[in-house]
């Protein structure tokens, strides 16, 4: 891994480069509503530079909200044609997701890839550069320090930014980055490590993981749950705003004769996820859908895949209609 | 797997002149789910039919489509076909491949695709179909007739002549209701009593008639060939069953300044009484609002006193009865506006002006005058009279724009009675227009002015006012250049509009039927349905539905009897099963109905009823919808007004719907 | 504040209510929802303008109705949303004690359905202002500008249904987005999809929706939705009047009709 | 697009006016466009708009909606039901920015053959003259990103 540097005055060339050279850039683009989305961008003066967090991930870009499989066909002597477009996916670029993000594309990579590889992810994924802007601010929502991560994280980015006054000090973390930049090299000057922690952000420390290692054991059984639950809605917003929420469900779209057959992103706070086709429905109440979705993130995924799949972004904070707080919950029931 | 047979017909040249039918029957044969197609000549035939039926059985067909002409011509036949080969005959769908296509386009490679695409859409439609049985509904085959005028009297005897029971509720003490009143009827003057009285005999002596008068319609529940009906019998305060009918009550009655009903007013009756001679029941009954007994707390008792068997009873309550029916017929009848309705005629205020009802008093040999005309206020016989015809009705101002109908025959028929009763009289009638359209009825009016001298003058009247003890009758002559008239009369009989009962509305709401602007009952249908309501199993005759005379109410009377003993003529009554269903499913979760009942308002048959949902503990765990397949005709208004698809429409499926749309937009192998 | 606090520890001690259903503040004093069963907790409640969730919609919530005795803290359009519920015959099977706060500042308790709708008449509020702005700005729009709008908005939805969840009128047990046979509304929130959805729920709460606006607040994507609503309840009061969440009665304009309503449109 | 285009119209009609109407011109022989494909319903009642949606979802450029007269209604009031929320959901799809002028609703009563061939004939004339209905077709491109339908599906064409 080297470091470099780069004028924040040059960021704005770096970029248009790119996508001069027909890559997609996805970057942060705010919108009417006053929400920062990732988006695809025409040029670098779209993106936006002053936010604290996206509204959605950028989980997006490798797993899509509905991802089409492949499309069929009846063909006229009563055969089926298959379809799948796994070759037409393009260079992507994703700019200014923050070392949270980042994390969480760690964990999409563990779950999607380490047994059985799923081949739509790994094509989207390969022909993605993830270029993280490290924070210098964060809000009440933020918790990334408490789950083993902090705002100058580097796992799972291709290239880490930290912007130091009027350059940013540039990490590259992988052969995808060094490749991203050898694109306009000239930009970039080569430095020594430095220290980044003067610039990054502080977010509060709620709780670390060792701390609730055993206590999250017997969390299962705590009272607590009703109380963390009785403002659920029953919405999916949590899960399709979390940058490592990977449930979906699979749906054919068309006739008998043609169609497609797509993935679509699910969410275990919907009162229909655990529904089986007898009717029968296992998990009957949110209080047993907020324990699944929090003891998954913080108990099973570390038993399965040896990581805890929460990366403190605080997105669910944010976008949940009555502000149920993931931290809050996770201390209440390993008091 | 569906196994789906397509049956396309040249239908002689019909279709195959401008489709390409081997084509589309052979294009057909390649679409997912189709076992079996073929083209045939005929295939309404009887080898056409054969063809289908044995392709059926041969081919283990599940569902068939026939490619030939509209559904609302041969969907009966093949539908009758395929159950002939053992499938259930909703199975068979009918593609409109003549009407809807080879008529109506020229011969080209579009008008075949458009073939292959009607035949495809009913193939998706078939694949979804489910199989549909005739809904059987029990018949309890009792009739109830409201009302005792000669509309009912006549659905009840025609009833319970074809041997079916018959319960007959009368609100006032007698049947016989205003052709009861009538003096003689036109166009043959023939006297009104002498022909209705044996017929209400009949009623009283019929083994298969339970008659209640002075009793009422309490509350309706229930449906067509079920239903519940309370009855409110008033306290008569006498004991038929002892009463012989010997009347020395009502002669000692001491309450004798009551406006007599049936004398429309003008003369008057006791607080015991029978409403007149021929009464049926022939027994008195007491009106309590009048009886010194009742208004002055235990005073008086002559009566109880008086009578030799001991009938009367003062403490008798009203009682409510319950009975099961299997159909209703409303003859509820009508009323007459009054003369104080009328400000330009001195709002009834002078007695020399009167209705016709009245007039049909005075010239009634029963009459409170015996049958002479003499005017109210002096007794005296009038010189001149003057008659009005359409007092109130087609007058938009008055809010009454219809025709009454009788009025133009029964105010000729009073000009003449009273011309025959006082020859030298003079007798003038103001009319609009002479509508005598029926059988000898213009005659009729002919015989008023050309061999009866009846002045008939064709304008209104704007006014009448009292002038030295005549009454000013102030009105125009449109006729001969319109110059304006003014006779001076002694007595005026206005014929005033006729119109609904004042409890109609209330009628209508106890048997949920709708009713028109004025109140009038509604049939189903104007043309098709005139003696049907909306509600099955209830039908309507006489003037309770419009102003009607007593041929064309006898008439009615006959077809809602005839309506009834269809009904009747099964232990139960087969339905089509296209009708709407509230799902049911296992608990929990029972039904996917909220029960917010937003599609009650939207049954125009009332179909929709409440279900209760209790565990088995019986305590309520939720209301649900659900659909009387007795009263439902299958319209699915419900269907689309229903946000979460719980109710859904047999025969016309969302998924049925929904298959057809997305079969024919998505063509395979284009 | 205080005196909502202490009426609400009265109605819990006194057994009119077993549950509160009312605002507290989170770590950073954010009001949030919140449920109390206990007169001690009723310390914590708060209310005033930030208090912006329509509570009423945790009355559909099992949890809740089990507790049958139920006390509400509320705004207008939340009296409003349990007005109409009440006239779509359901909270049957609650007893129901509401308070709010008046425009004077005052606390006010309500205990019936009846007293309940007095107020609601009494206290009727318009079109939120910042609501109709967007209404009046977008139906000046050329056709194809409010298709683009539309567009660029419902490709942001990703179908969380957090716009169904809030939504008091939404308690239909099974969504017709949760109907698979047939499937009405597509599971992939791609943005055909995404129109039909949102045109149905607009459709199904066209002159029920009563307008508190949670759903077009509470999106994650931040889609005006709410705005669909709002603008079917001024055409149908314009066309067929009525007042939605207005009275006990109710009057449902999509299940009535008159022989005279307009047709202009038809040929 | 090849040559002239030829749209597809679906028609939503009730059983007993206006597909009789629809039979009656055919068993008078009148002509008229073959673009038009008729579903039938029992009622206008029945009439779900959630169909109509599905119907241009699936590819129809236009739409006829049909039924019987006011007061004509073989169930009595199914037609005026449908009225109004026909009314309804056409200013929800006008403020939508949908184009309404593709959907066409219409009485036409089952004598009114003549009128039903016309209605048929206005409708294609017309909406061939709007052109074919891409704009909600063009909503989906998910063979690629999700991120960006139009951006990426245009690059890569």
């Amino acid at each position: 891994m080297e470091q470099k540097l780069i004028l924040t005055s040059d960021i704005a060339v770096f970029v248009d480069g790119l996508l001069k050279a027909g890559k997609i850039v996805v970057a942060p683009v705010l919108k009417q509503s006053g929400k920062v989305f990732f988006k695809p961008v025409q040029s670098y003066a779209e993106v936006a530079t002053d936010y604290i967090q996206t509204t959605f991930s950028a989980k997006e870009v490798v797993f899509p909200k509905v991802e089409e499989l492949f499309t069929y066909k009846h063909n006229e002597d009563g055969g089926i044609d298959i379809l799948d477009h796994l070759d037409k996916i393009p260079e992507t670029v994703i700019w200014g997701l923050r070392p949270c993000d980042a994390a969480g594309f760690d964990y999409l990579n563990t779950f999607f890839l380490k047994e059985n590889p799923d081949a739509y992810f790994k094509a989207r994924y390969d022909k993605t550069t993830l270029v993280t802007i490290s924070c210098h601010s964060c809000d009440e929502s933020c918790f990334c320090t408490s789950v083993d991560s902090h705002p100058g994280d580097t796992k799972g980015s291709d290239i880490l930014l930290t912007t130091m006054g009027d350059k940013f000090y540039v990490e590259l973390m992988t052969e995808k980055g060094s490749l991203l930049i050898s694109s306009n090299s000239t930009l970039f000057t080569s430095t020594d490590t430095l220290s980044k922690e003067t610039f990054l952000a502080k977010p509060v420390t709620h709780f670390s993981m060792e701390e609730i290692k055993d206590k999250i054991q017997n969390a299962y059984a705590s009272a607590e749950w009703k109380h963390a639950s009785m403002g659920c809605f029953s919405c999916g917003a949590c899960a399709f705003a979390c940058p490592t929420c990977t449930c979906f469900d699979i749906q054919d779209e068309g006739t008998q004769d043609h169609g497609k057959r797509v993935r679509c992103w699910d969410a275990c706070g919907l009162s229909q996820f655990t529904k089986h086709s007898s009717g029968h429905n296992p998990r009957t109440n949110q209080t047993e859908r907020r324990r699944q979705r929090l003891m998954h993130k913080f108990k099973y995924s570390v038993e399965n895949l040896g990581m805890v799949s929460c990366v403190g972004c605080g997105r669910c904070i944010r976008v949940c209609p009555s502000h149920l707080n993931i931290f809050e919950n996770i201390l209440s029931v390993t008091k | 797997m569906a196994r789906i047979g397509v049956f396309i017909c040249h239908c002689g040249e019909n279709i195959s002149a401008t489709v390409d039918v081997e084509k589309v029957a052979r294009l057909a044969g390649k679409l997912s789910g189709v076992a079996y197609s073929v083209d045939y000549k005929y295939m309404c035939s009887d080898p056409g039919q054969t063809l289908i039926v044995d392709a059926i059985k041969e081919h283990k067909l599940t569902g068939i489509v026939v490619g030939a002409c509209s559904p609302r011509m041969h969907e009966g036949t093949f539908r009758k076909a395929a159950e002939k080969a053992g499938i259930n005959p909703y199975f068979c769908e009918m593609a409109n491949i003549r009407e809807h296509c080879s008529w109506v386009h020229p011969k080209s490679d579009e008008t075949t695709r458009k073939a292959l695409d009607i035949v495809r859409t009913m193939v998706e439609k078939v694949k979804n179909d489910t199989a549909l049985f005739p809904i059987k509904v029990p018949v309890t085959k009792t009739a109830l007739v409201i009302g005792g005028g000669i509309a009912g009297i006549q659905a009840a005897l025609d009833i319970a002549n074809a041997g079916h029971q018959v319960i007959m509720v009368e609100k006032t003490p007698s049947i016989g209701g205003h052709m009861s009143q009538l003096s003689e009827t036109f166009p043959t003057l023939d006297c009104s009593q002498c022909i209705l009285t044996p017929r209400m005999v009949e009623v009283a002596q019929h083994p298969n008639i339970t008659l209640h008068t002075f009793a009422e319609v309490e509350n309706v529940s229930g449906f067509i060939g079920n239903f519940d009906v309370n009855i409110r019998l008033k306290a008569k305060s006498v004991d038929f069953s002892k009463c012989t009918g010997c009347g020395s009550c009502w002669q000692k009655c001491p309450a004798k300044k009551i406006p007599d009903e049936f004398n429309a007013g003008m003369s008057f009756r006791t607080a015991i009484y029978t409403p007149f001679p021929q009464a049926v029941p022939n027994k008195p009954v007491i009106d309590r609002a009048n009886c010194t007994w009742f208004t002055k707390g235990g005073k008086c008792g002559i009566c109880a006193k008086i009578c030799p068997t001991g009938a009367i009873d003062y403490t008798v309550q009203d009682e409510i009865i319950n009975v099961k029916v299997g159909a209703i017929v409303t003859a509820t009848g009508f009323d007459i506006k009054h003369s104080d309705f009328f400000p330009e005629y001195g709002y009834g205020k002078h007695p020399d002006i009167i209705d016709g009802l009245q007039f049909e008093r005075l010239a009634s040999a029963s009459g409170p005058t015996g049958g002479e005309i003499r005017r109210p206020s002096d007794g005296k016989v009038p010189e001149t009279v003057v008659f009005l015809a359409c007092a109130g009705s087609r007058d938009k101002a008055k809010g009454i724009e219809y025709c009454s109908k009788i009025c133009c025959m029964y105010t000729a028929k009073h000009a003449m009675l009273y011309k025959h009763k006082n020859h030298h009289g003079k007798a003038h009638v103001f009319y609009m227009d002479i509508r005598s359209a029926g059988k000898s009825y213009d005659e009729f009016v002919r015989r008023a002015i050309e061999e009866d001298d009846v002045n008939y003058i064709r304008g209104r009247v704007s006014r009448i006012y009292e002038k030295n003890g005549k009454l000013m009758v102030v009105g125009v002559d449109t006729l001969l250049n319109a110059k304006p008239v003014t006779i001076e009369a002694d007595m005026v009989v206005l014929a005033t509009a006729v119109i609904a009962n004042e409890d109609a509305e209330s009628v209508a709401q106890k048997l949920h039927i709708s009713y028109d602007k004025h109140k009038f009952f509604a049939e189903a249908h104007p043309k098709l349905k005139p003696v049907e309501t909306n509600t099955a199993g209830i039908t309507l005759a006489g003037a309770c539905q419009s102003a009607k005379d007593i041929p064309e109410t006898v008439a009615q009377a006959s077809a809602a009897a005839a309506k009834t003993i269809i009904l009747f003529s099964g232990s139960e009554m087969t339905r089509e099963p296209v009708v709407a269903t509230v799902n049911r499913s296992a608990a929990p979760v029972f039904t996917t109905c909220t029960g917010c009942f937003l599609c009650q308002e939207v049954c125009p048959y009332q179909a929709i009823e409440r279900e209760e949902i209790r565990d088995r503990a019986g305590n309520l765990l939720m209301n649900a919808a659900k659909v009387n397949a007795g009263l439902c005709q299958g319209c699915g208004t419900c269907v689309a007004m229903c946000r979460n698809k719980s109710i859904d429409l047999q025969g016309f499926s969302n998924q049925q719907m929904l298959s057809e749309v997305m079969g024919l937009l998505n063509a395979p192998f284009e | 504040m205080k005196e909502l606090q202490k009426k609400a520890a009265e109605l819990l001690e006194n057994g009119t209510i077993n549950l509160l259903i009312g605002f507290c503040q989170d770590v950073s004093k954010r009001p949030v929802p919140c449920f109390i069963e206990t007169a001690a907790e009723t310390n914590t409640l708060v209310f005033n303008r930030d208090c912006k969730n329509n509570l009423s919609v945790y009355l559909h919530k099992k949890e809740v109705k089990d507790a049958v005795k139920i006390g509400l803290v509320a705004n207008v359009a939340t009296l409003r949303s349990v007005l109409q519920l009440l006239s779509e015959n359901q909270l049957g099977s609650l007893t129901l004690t509401y308070l709010t706060v008046n425009s004077a500042g005052e606390l006010v308790v309500l205990g019936s359905a009846e007293e309940l709708e007095a107020y609601v008449q009494a206290n009727f509020p318009t079109c939120r202002p910042e609501d109709q702005e967007m209404l009046d700005k977008l139906n000046v729009l050329s056709r194809e500008e409010r298709w683009a709008f539309w567009k660029d908005q419902l490709s942001e939805c990703v179908k969380c249904y957090a716009c169904r969840a809030v939504c008091p009128m939404c308690y239909c047990t099974v969504c017709t987005t949760e109907c698979n046979q047939p499937q009405w509304i597509k599971t992939s929130a791609e943005t055909s999809g995404n129109f039909e959805y949102h045109t149905m729920r607009a459709m199904h709460l066209a002159g029920r929706c009563i307008n508190c606006g949670e759903c077009g607040r509470i999106c994650p994507a931040g889609i005006p939705v709410h705005l669909l609503t709002a603008q079917m309840n001024q055409e149908i009061e314009k066309e067929f009047g009525g007042k939605t969440g207005f009275s006990l009665k109710g009057g449902y304009a999509l299940n009535s009709f008159k022989p005279e309503d307009k047709e202009n449109f038809i040929k | 697009m090849a040559e002239t285009f030829e749209p597809k119209i679906v028609a939503f009609v009730c059983n007993w006016c206006t597909y009789a109407g629809a039979d009656l011109a055919g068993t008078s022989r009148t002509k008229y466009a073959t673009n038009v494909r008729i579903i039938r319903f029992p009622c206008t009642g029945r009439i779900d708009f959630m169909l109509l949606i599905k119907a241009f979802q699936n590819g129809a450029d236009g739409i006829i909606v049909s039924g019987c007269h006011p007061n004509d209604c073989h169930y009595t009031s199914g037609n005026f039901h449908a009225r109004r929320r026909w009314m309804v959901f056409k200013s929800l799809l006008d403020f939508m920015g949908f184009p309404t002028d593709r959907i066409t609703f219409s009485w036409v009563s089952a004598a009114e053959g003549k009128k039903w061939a016309e209605l048929v004939n206005e409708t294609t004339d017309s909406v061939r003259a709007l052109g074919p209905f891409t704009e909600y077709k063009n909503l989906d491109f998910t063979q690629f990103n999700q991120i960006d339908h139009e951006g990426i599906a245009e690059k890569s064409r």
